[in-house]
C-alpha cells in the first residue's frame, strides 16, 4: 500500500497561529513518514508542551504528548522497550533547551536510534513569548518586558558537544529540504537531532519568515530579497564521519558551521557519525536475544497466569540450608 | 524444642566488613537450623564512621530487634563507646585488648553531640575517658569482658600466609570476632566455615585466609575463655528449605517474578541496592524452554527520567518500575501526575528513610505516608501499598505490578529502610499460587472495523487497553484533560466525566480487591485493644501482641497494608469494637492515624511514635504497649532506642 | 438606589480582542461609578480558540458571576453557540448579521465532544445547524437578537481613515461591539471613550481609530435599534477612588510593598503574568527620599531552580519568592523539603489550575491543598494559606512574607485561576495598617564574642537568624538532619529534638497568630447551618448567604485562610454548633473536608463541589444551598456550569 | 590580619576515605582563600549531595550544602541577591553532569561572577560507586555489575559550549597547581568552572593516583613512571580571547586540549574571555543602583515597621477614577 502524507493526517483542528511556523513542520513530518512508507501504527510520536507539542495530536500515528521538557526519557523509555517502534520526539527549544537541557546532554550519551526535532522559534511561544534559550542576549522580542539578559544557546554546537551522532538544521517553510532532512534523520542510525527554526508571527518579531527570507536586505542588481538561510549541502559540505580519526575535525567544522548566524545562516546536516554504536547495540551486548526479545515482546506469564520466569537462580544464592 | 534467642551486634567503622560479618553470622546459624533477624545501622558515609549490624538469632521465624545485646563484637573502641549500654547483664564484649588506653573523648569520629551527652554519663558515673574504665564499669553489672589481641591473632594468620604486611590484612578483624563469637557461644565451627565458604565463593584465596583467621581465633576463644559466655547456641534438625534476605531483595526477585522486564533507577540510597542486584541478574531463567526473559535496569540521569522513562516503556506493553527514596520521589511527582490522568500502570518503589530533605539518608523513617497519597497536583486514582515484612515485600512487588494494569492506575509500593537493608530467615517463598493479572488488554484481532479509544468511558472506569504498536489501535496520550481519545479538550461537560471515570476506579479497588489483600488482623477479633500500624514496626508488634497476649491482655493488631485507597468500612467496623485503639508508626504526627480519622471519624486513643531513625524494637514497643494496656499512658509516647 | 445587576459577555477567538473589551468595558463602567466583577475563559492556546470574558456590572462591590448574561457581544457565531443558552429572556445578543448563514456545524474549532452534545440539542429541538435558525429559537424565549452588519461597518471605518485593507482593522470588533453594547443600554459614551484613551494610552493613533469604531457603533446602535436593551445602565456618583485589578496584580503589588525584593519565576500559567507585571515595574518608589528600592525578577531554566534561587537569595537577608502553578509546583516539592529542613523563609505563590498533569491549564481548579500541605519528603512545618477574594491576595501576599519570616518557614500562598484571571473593582486598598515583621535577626553588633548557632534550641523551636555574610555569625546549611550548628548529625537524640524544634513552630503559629488572620466568619454566629469552604468559592458563597439570610434561612459561612496548620479549635467550635455543615470546594473529593475530619472528627454534612475547569457562579451556589436548606439533597452535589 | 589556610579549618571530623583525591581539593581551596586574603564570613560555600558536598562543613566560612543537582541555582541566588559575597559552589561530578547538568548549561547563559568546582572522580562516590557521566563507556569500575554503557561527557568541552567564560581543569593531588587556579577561576571575573580530576581509591580502579602518575609506564631510561598529566602553560598555551574576534578560534583550541585523553592529559586553564558582561553587569544595566543596593541590602521598612516601598505608581495605573 503506497502511502500518502494525507493518510498521517488526523481531523483535530490545528490550532496553530496564521502563519506559523509549525505548520510546514508538521506537513515535512507527514510527507517524510509517508515517503519513508512508515506504517502509522508503528509510528510513535512524542512531544512536550508547548505549541510544538500538540504535534502528534494532528498526526494519525500513536502519539504521546508528554510533559514540558520531558519528551526525551519518555521516548527513549518507549523505544528501548521496543526497538520495533519507529519512535520521533519533538519538543520546543524551551522544552529541549530551557527546562529539558538535561535530558537532551545525557540522551546524546545514549545514542538511541531515533530522531529529536527541536521547534525553535527563539520564544516560549504557549505561554505567550518569553524568551527562550536560543534568543540572543540584548533581543526585545514582543511580548518581554525589557531585553533579554541570558546568552543564547546553539543547539547545534551543544548536540556535537553532548555526543549526538546526526545533528543538523532545517527551516520550517522549506518544506521540501525539511522533509529530505527529516527522512536522512530517521534513517540515521542513531540518536539524530534536527534544530528547525521556526519562525513565530505572533512573539518573535525579530527572526520572521520575512527576516531570514532577507526581505530586509534588497539586492541592488535584481531588485529581489537575498535569503539569509542557504544549504550546506550546496557548498560541498560533507558532514560525515567516515573515519573515527576524523571525528574531532569533523566535529569542529560542524560548530564552525553552526555558529554562522545573521547573514548568512547554513541549514542541513551538520554532523553524521555511524561509527557509534547505537544503544540498542549496547544493550545487545549484554542481553543477547533483547533485539528479538525487548521487554514489550517477552511473555511474561503462561495461559494460566502464572508467570513464567524462574527464580531459582536468585533462590540458590539466597538459600542457608 | 528450647527457646533461642541469642543477640548478637557487631559493630565498627564503615568499610571494615561490618556487613559481611553479619551475613556470614547469619548464614552460619542458619546452616544450623536457627532463624536470624538482622539490621543495618550506618552512616551515610564510605569509609570510617560508625557502622554496627543487631542480629538476632531464634528458633523460630524472628522480624525485630530487641534492646538487648547479649554479645558485642567491638572492631574498634567506638563501637564500645556506642553500644556498651546495650549489652545485658550476663552478656559479653569482645574487644581488643591494645584498645584499653584508648581515651575515648579524643575518638575524633564521635561527634560534638555524642560527646557532651557521654562525658556527662561519665561524669555522672564518675569515670574517666579511658575505655578500659568504661568496661570495668560495665563488668560491675555484670557484663563479661573478652579482651582478645586482635593484632598478635592477625600476626599468628600473616605469619601462616606468609603475608608481610599487616595492613593488608587487617580487614580480617571481623572474621576474627566472628570465630570469638562462635567459640564463646559453642557453636559448631563446620558450619561457620561453611558459611565463609559460600559468603566468598569464587575467590578460593580469599575462602582460605578467612578459614584460617576463623579457626585461629575460635580456638582462641576456646582456650582463653573456657568458660565462655553463659550461653550455648544450638544446632537444630531442620529439612525445610530457608532463604535468608533483605528487603532489597526481597522486592528485586519479586519483580523480576511478577513480570518487570524495565527498571529503571537513580542511584539512591537504600533504593539502589535492589535495582543494582537486578542488573547483576538481568538475564533471568523461564521455566518454559527455549523462551528467553530478561530485565534492562537502566541507570538515567535524574529520577525525573527514571519514572518518564519506565511510564513510556509500560505503554508498549512491558511490565516497568522504577525504585527510589524521598528525594527521588520528590522529583517524580509531576511524571506520577502525568501516569494518574494517563492511567498509565507504573510501579513505583518508595523506600522511605529520614527526612525531611536529605535528612538521614541511611537511616530508618515512615515520614512519607501523606506524601505517597497526596503527591503530585491534581487528584486522580493511585494505590498505595505498605509492606510490613521482608516476605511481604516479595509478595506485593508482584501484587503491585497486577493492580497497576487491572486498574490502570500507578501504585506506589511504600517500604522503608528497615525493610530495605534488614535480613531475615524464611522458609522458602512459596510461588505456586502467584498469578499474573495484566486487566483488560486488546490485541490486533479485537481490532478489526472498530474506532478504539483509550479512554472510553465505562461502568468501572478502566478502558481496555492498547499497547503501542498495535495495529488498529492508534490512539493519543496526553497530559492535558483529553477526550475519549485522547486528545486534548477543554469541555466542561466531557471535563467532568473524564475526572469521574478516572476516580471512580478507586471504587473499583474497593469492591474487588479482597480485604484480606488489604489488612492483615492478628488476635482476637473481639479484643478490647486494638493496635493499629504500618510498614516494618509489624514485626516488633507481632511479638509484643504474642507475649501481651500471652500475659492476659486482650488485644490484637490491625495491620494496613493498602493504605490508598483505605478499606475505611472495613477499618471502621474492627475498630469501632475497640475501647483503646493504640496507633504505632515511626513518624511524627502520627500520619495512618490521621487518615484513618478522616476516613472514618475515628480516633486514635493512644500514639506510640518514634522518630530517631532507628527501627522500632520489640522491648520498646512491648514497654509502652503495656504502660497503654495499663492505663497509665499519656496520649503520646515517643520511643527513643537506637545509637 | 437602585439596584444594578448587569451581566454582559464577549466572546470570540483568541487573539481578537476579548480582554481588551472586557477591559476596556470594565474601565468604563468604573468611570461610571459602578463595580465590575469579571471572569476570563480561554483555551490553552494562541490564537483562534474561542475565549471569552463575563462580566458582571452592580452599584456595589461584586465578587462573582451569575449564570445569566443579559447581553451576548459574539464576535463570531461560534460565540453564539457556546453562549447563545445562558442568554436570559429579556437579554440581548449583539451577532454579526453577515454569520447568519453559517452552518454552525461546520466550525472548525468546535471539537467533537462539544459537536455531539449539540447536535442532540438541535434535534431534540427541531432546529437545522443555520445559526439563524438557532438565533430565531432564542428569540422564543424572549432574547433580543441585534443584527450588526460588523463588514459594514469596518468598511466604514476604513473609509473614514482612509484604510484600504479591512484586513488591518478586523481587530476592531472588539470595540464595534462595545460600541453597540453601551449604545443599548444607552451609557454615557463619553466614559467609554476614556477609557479606551487610557487602555490604549501612549498609542494615539490606536486610540483615533478605536474612539472612531466606538463612536460609528454607537451611534449605529442608537438608530438601528431605538428601543435597545430592556435595561439602561445608570452613572453613579462616586468620590471614592477605586481599582480596577486581577489577582495576578493584586498579588503582584502586595509582594513588592511587603519587601519582597526577588522574585525567581519559571512561565506557567496562569502565575507568569504576575512576575511579568512586576518585571515591568522593577524599579519601585520609595516613600523615603533618596532611598531606592528595585526588584530583581528572574526567569529560570525550570521550576527546580526558580525555588531554590529563591531559597538561596532568603538566606542572603532578602525577601523572596516564586510564582507558579501546579505542574511547576510539583517540581519544587525536593527544594520545598530542604527549605522546610532548613527554616527558610522563602514564599511560594501557588496558582492552582485545572489538573491532574497539564489538566486545563488555563482553566480554574482547586485540587492542590493537600498536595500543598504535603508536598515534600518528610515531616516538616510549613504554612498554607489560601486567599478568598482579589482583595486577600494583595493582603496574603504581604502577611505571607511575615509569617516566612517570623516563623521561619516556607509559605505557601495557595492561589487559585479564578481569582488570577478575574478582575474586579475595589475601593483603593488601605496600607496604612501594614506591616513589616521580620522575625528574630541578629547583625554583627549581637555576634560579638557569642558562639552562634543558627539551629539552636528554643523555646518555640524559632531560632535567631543571622544572614550570609555577617561578620561572627558563620553557620552551615544542610539537607541532612543537622546539629545546631547546622553541621550534619546523625545521632538519635539530636535527631529527636531537631524534629521537635521544627515541628514545634507549627504550635507557635496555632498560639501566635490571632485567630481573625486564620478565618473569616460571616453572618450569625448561632445559625443553625454553616457552610465551609476556602479559595475563590468565596464571592458566590458570600453573596447567596445574603440571600439566603434575607429569605430566612439561619445561615453562616467560615471561610478558613490559613488551611495549615488548621486552626482546628477554633473550627471545631464553630462548626460543633452547626445542626448541617455544607462543605463548598470546587474539587473531586472535598478535601478541606478531609482536612476538618481528620483534625476535629467533625463530618461535613453536605458537599457541593464542582471540577469542570469553570469557577463556581452565586446562582449555583445559591440553588446548591437552597436544596441543602430545603432539606432535599443528596449528600454530594456536583455543579456543572459554564461552557 | 594575615590570613592562613588554617584559619578556614573546623573541627568537624572529615570522613573521606584515606586516600581520597577531596583531601587535596580541600586543602587547595582553604589555601586559595587564604592566600586571597577573603575575609570568612564574606566567603560563602555552597555545595550538591555527594562525598564532594560535605566540603562546606569542613571550611570555616558560611557553607551551604543543598540538593543533589542544585548547587548553580542556590549558588546563583546567593550572588544575585547579594553581589558582595564571594560565593563558590562546588558539586560532584554526578551531581554536576547528571542530575544537575541543566543548571551547569543555564547558567553558562548567565554568567553570574562567581567559581564552580566539579570533583570528577568517574563514579557516584556517596551512593556506592556507580558510573557517572564522566566514566568513559565500557569502563567496568570496581562496584558496577557490568560495563558502563553511556558514553562520557567532556565537561570542559560541555562548559565551552554551555558559554562559561573560564574553564579549567586541575588536579586533585597536585594541591599547588589546584591552588592557583581556584584562585584565577575566583579572580575570573565572570563565570568559572575548573574541573577537578580526583581519585576515588575507594571504587574508581582505573583512573588512580598511580595511574594519573604513570605508574603503569615506566621509563626505560630512568627507570621513573611518564605522567600522564601535564600544564597547559608549560606548552605556551594561551587561554585568553583578546579579541571577540578570536572567541571561537580559541574555544575551538581549548575543545581539541580538553579531549586530550589517555597518554597525555593537560590541566590548567583552557579558555577565559572577560569580555562577555556578567550577570551582575546586566542586571545593573536595568537597574542602576543593583550593585550598591542589591536585593539583600536594601531597607524594606522604617522604624515603626511600616514599608517603605510606594506602590503609587501600580495603583496610578489601576485607578479607575
Ligand atoms: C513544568 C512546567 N512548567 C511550565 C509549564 C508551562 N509551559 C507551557 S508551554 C511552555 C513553554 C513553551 O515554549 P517552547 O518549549 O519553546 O514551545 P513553543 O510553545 O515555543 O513551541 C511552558 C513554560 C509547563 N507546562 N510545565
Ligand atoms: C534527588 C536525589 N537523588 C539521588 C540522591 C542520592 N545521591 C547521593 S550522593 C549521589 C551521587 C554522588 O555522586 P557525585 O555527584 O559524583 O559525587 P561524589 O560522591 O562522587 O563526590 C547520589 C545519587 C540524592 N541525594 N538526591
Ligand atoms: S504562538 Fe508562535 S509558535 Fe505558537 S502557534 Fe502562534 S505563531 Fe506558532
Ligand atoms: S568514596 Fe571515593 S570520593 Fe567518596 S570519600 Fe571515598 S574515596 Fe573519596
Ligand atoms: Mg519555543
Ligand atoms: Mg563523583
Amino acid at each position: 500500500m503506497v502511502l500518502r502524507w494525507t493518510d498521517f493526517k488526523t481531523d483535530v483542528f490545528v490550532d496553530w497561529c496564521p502563519g506559523c511556523g509549525n505548520f510546514g513542520i508538521l506537513v515535512a513530518l507527514q510527507m517524510a513518514l509517508a515517503e519513508l512508507g512508515l506504517e502509522p501504527h508503528r509510528v510513535v510520536l512524542v512531544s512536550g508542551i508547548g505549541c510544538s507539542g500538540k504535534v502528534p495530536h494532528f498526526v494519525n500515528t500513536y502519539g504521546i504528548h508528554t510533559l514540558h521538557g520531558r519528551t526525551l526519557p519518555f521516548a527513549q523509555g518507549i523505544k528501548i522497550a521496543n526497538p520495533d517502534l519507529e519512535v520521533i520526539a519533538i519538543g520546543g527549544d524551551g522544552d529541549g533547551l530551557g527546562i529539558g537541557v538535561g535530558h537532551l546532554v545525557n540522551a546524546g550519551r545514549r545514542n538511541v536510534d531515533m530522531t529529536y526535532l527541536i521547534h525553535d522559534n527563539g520564544v516560549y511561544g504557549l505561554t505567550k513569548g518569553q524568551a527562550s534559550p536560543t534568543l540572543q542576549r540584548g533581543l526585545k522580542v514582543k511580548a518581554i518586558p525589557k531585553p533579554n539578559v541570558n546568552e543564547a544557546i546553539n543547539p547545534v554546537m551543544l548536540a556535537i558537544a553532548a555526543g549526538y551522532t546526526f545533528v543538523a538544521r532545517a527551516y520550517a517553510y522549506d518544506t521540501k529540504h525539511l522533509k529530505e532532512t527529516i527522512k536522512h534523520a530517521i534513517q540515521h542510525k542513531g540518536l539524530a537531532l534536527v534544530d528547525i527554526l521556526q519562525p513565530c508571527p505572533t512573539y518573535n518579531d525579530i527572526h520572521t519568515k520575512e527576516w531570514y527570507a532577507g526581505e530586509d536586505r534588497i539586492d541592488h542588481e535584481t531588485g529581489k530579497p537575498i535569503p539569509r538561510l542557504y544549504k550546506l549541502e550546496e557548498i560541498g559540505y560533507d558532514p560525515v564521519v567516515h573515519d573515527v580519526a576524523e571525528e574531532f575535525s569533523k566535529k569542529v567544522a560542524a560548530m564552525e558551521k553552526a555558529r554562522e548566524w545573521g547573514d548568512k545562516i547554513p541549514i542541513g546536516i551538520f554532523y553524521k557519525n555511524e561509527l557509534v554504536p547505537t544503544f540498542h547495540e549496547r544493550i545487545a551486548k549484554r542481553i543477547p536475544f533483547y533485539l528479538t526479545l525487548p521487554p514489550a515482546k517477552q511473555i511474561i506469564h503462561d495461559e494460566k497466569g502464572s508467570p513464567i520466569t524462574d527464580i531459582m537462580d536468585f533462590l540458590e544464592e539466597l538459600k542457608i540450608t | 524444642m528450647a527457646e533461642v534467642d541469642f543477640n548478637w551486634m557487631a559493630g565498627g567503622p564503615q568499610g571494615s566488613g561490618v556487613d559481611a560479618a553479619a551475613n556470614i553470622f547469619g548464614r552460619a546459624c542458619g546452616y544450623g537450623g536457627l532463624y536470624v533477624y538482622g539490621r543495618r545501622e550506618y552512616h551515610s558515609n564510605i569509609k570510617g564512621l560508625h557502622s554496627y549490624f543487631h542480629l538476632r538469632v531464634s528458633n523460630h521465624e524472628v522480624s525485630a530487634n530487641l534492646n538487648d545485646v547479649d554479645l558485642l563484637a567491638a572492631f574498634d573502641a567506638e563501637a564500645v563507646v556506642r553500644h556498651i549500654g546495650e549489652v545485658v547483664p550476663g552478656g559479653g564484649i569482645i574487644v581488643d585488648k591494645d584498645q584499653l588506653e584508648t581515651r575515648t573523648l579524643t575518638i575524633p569520629t564521635l561527634p560534638p553531640e555524642f560527646k557532651s551527652v557521654f562525658q556527662n554519663y561519665l561524669k555522672s558515673q564518675g569515670l574517666s575517658d579511658r575505655l578500659g574504665d568504661l568496661l570495668e564499669n560495665a563488668k560491675k553489672r555484670g557484663v563479661q569482658v573478652f579482651q582478645v589481641p586482635y593484632m598478635e591473632l592477625l600476626k599468628q594468620i600473616a605469619n601462616r600466609l606468609g603475608i608481610d604486611k599487616l595492613s593488608k590484612i587487617m580487614r580480617m578483624i571481623n572474621v576474627l570476632t566472628i570465630g570469638v563469637s562462635f567459640g564463646l557461644v559453642d557453636y559448631d565451627i563446620k558450619l561457620v566455615e561453611k558459611a565463609v565458604k559460600t559468603f566468598f565463593r569464587e575467590r578460593p584465596k580469599i575462602v582460605e585466609m578467612n578459614i584460617l583467621a576463623l579457626k585461629i581465633a575460635y580456638e582462641y576463644a576456646k582456650k582463653s575463655f573456657p568458660e565462655g559466655l553463659n550461653f550455648r547456641l544450638p544446632k537444630l534438625q531442620t529439612n525445610e528449605e530457608r532463604i535468608f534476605l533483605s528487603g532489597n531483595q526481597a522486592v528485586a526477585v519479586g519483580k523480576v517474578l511478577g513480570g518487570c522486564r524495565i527498571q529503571t533507577y537513580y542511584p539512591i540510597t537504600p533504593a539502589a541496592d535492589e535495582s543494582e542486584y537486578i542488573e547483576a541478574h538481568e538475564i533471568l531463567g523461564t521455566r518454559i524452554p527455549g523462551v528467553d526473559a530478561g530485565v534492562v535496569v537502566l541507570q538515567t540521569e535524574d529520577e525525573i527520567a527514571a519514572i518518564n522513562m519506565a511510564s513510556g516503556a509500560t505503554l508498549t506493553g512491558a511490565r516497568a518500575s522504577t525504585s527510589t527514596s524521598g528525594p527521588g520521589f520528590s522529583l517524580m511527582v509531576e511524571g506520577l501526575s502525568w501516569a494518574g490522568n494517563n492511567e498509565v500502570p507504573v510501579v513505583i518503589t518508595y523506600y522511605q528513610r529520614g527526612a525531611p530533605s536529605t535528612g538521614l539518608p541511611t537511616r530508618h523513617g515512615q515520614d512519607d505516608l501523606r506524601f505517597a497519597i497526596h503527591a503530585g497536583h491534581g487528584e486522580f486514582p493511585r494505590i498505595v501499598l505498605a509492606s510490613g515484612d521482608i516476605k511481604e515485600c516479595f509478595y506485593d512487588a508482584i501484587t503491585a505490578f497486577n493492580y497497576a494494569e487491572r486498574f490502570q492506575l500507578p501504585v506506589i509500593h511504600l517500604i522503608d529502610k528497615a525493610l530495605a537493608n534488614s535480613s531475615q530467615t524464611f522458609p522458602i517463598f512459596e510461588t505456586k499460587e502467584v498469578k499474573i493479572q495484566r486487566g483488560n488488554i486488546l490485541g490486533e484481532d479485537k481490532l478489526k472495523d472498530v474506532e478504539y479509544r483509550r479512554f472510553s468511558f465505562t461502568e468501572t472506569g478502566v478502558s481496555p487497553r492498547v499497547f503501542l504498536g498495535t495495529r488498529g489501535g492508534i490512539h493519543w496520550y496526553t497530559g492535558d484533560e483529553h477526550n475519549e481519545f485522547g486528545h486534548i479538550s477543554e469541555e466542561s461537560a466531557n471535563r467532568t466525566k473524564m475526572v469521574e471515570k478516572r476516580m471512580k476506579k478507586l471504587e473499583a479497588v474497593d469492591r474487588e480487591v479482597p480485604i484480606n489483600e488489604k489488612v492483615n488482623f492478628f488476635g482476637d477479633k473481639n479484643a478490647e485493644n486494638i493496635i493499629i500500624s504500618w510498614g516494618s514496626p509489624k514485626g516488633a508488634i507481632l511479638e509484643s501482641l504474642n507475649k501481651l497476649t500471652g500475659e492476659g491482655f486482650s488485644l490484637a493488631f490491625l495491620q494496613v497494608r493498602m493504605v490508598h485507597p483505605l478499606p475505611s468500612k472495613h477499618v471502621a467496623e474492627v475498630l469501632q469494637k475497640a475501647k483503646k485503639i493504640i496507633d504505632v508508626e515511626m513518624n511524627y504526627s502520627g500520619q495512618l492515624g490521621g487518615i484513618i480519622k478522616e476516613k472514618t471519624g475515628i480516633s486514635m486513643d493512644f500514639q506510640i511514635l518514634k522518630y530517631n531513625g532507628r527501627p522500632m524494637t520489640t522491648t520498646e514497643v512491648y514497654n509502652a504497649l503495656k504502660i497503654v494496656l495499663s492505663g497509665q499512658a499519656p496520649r503520646r509516647q515517643v520511643l527513643t532506642y537506637g545509637s
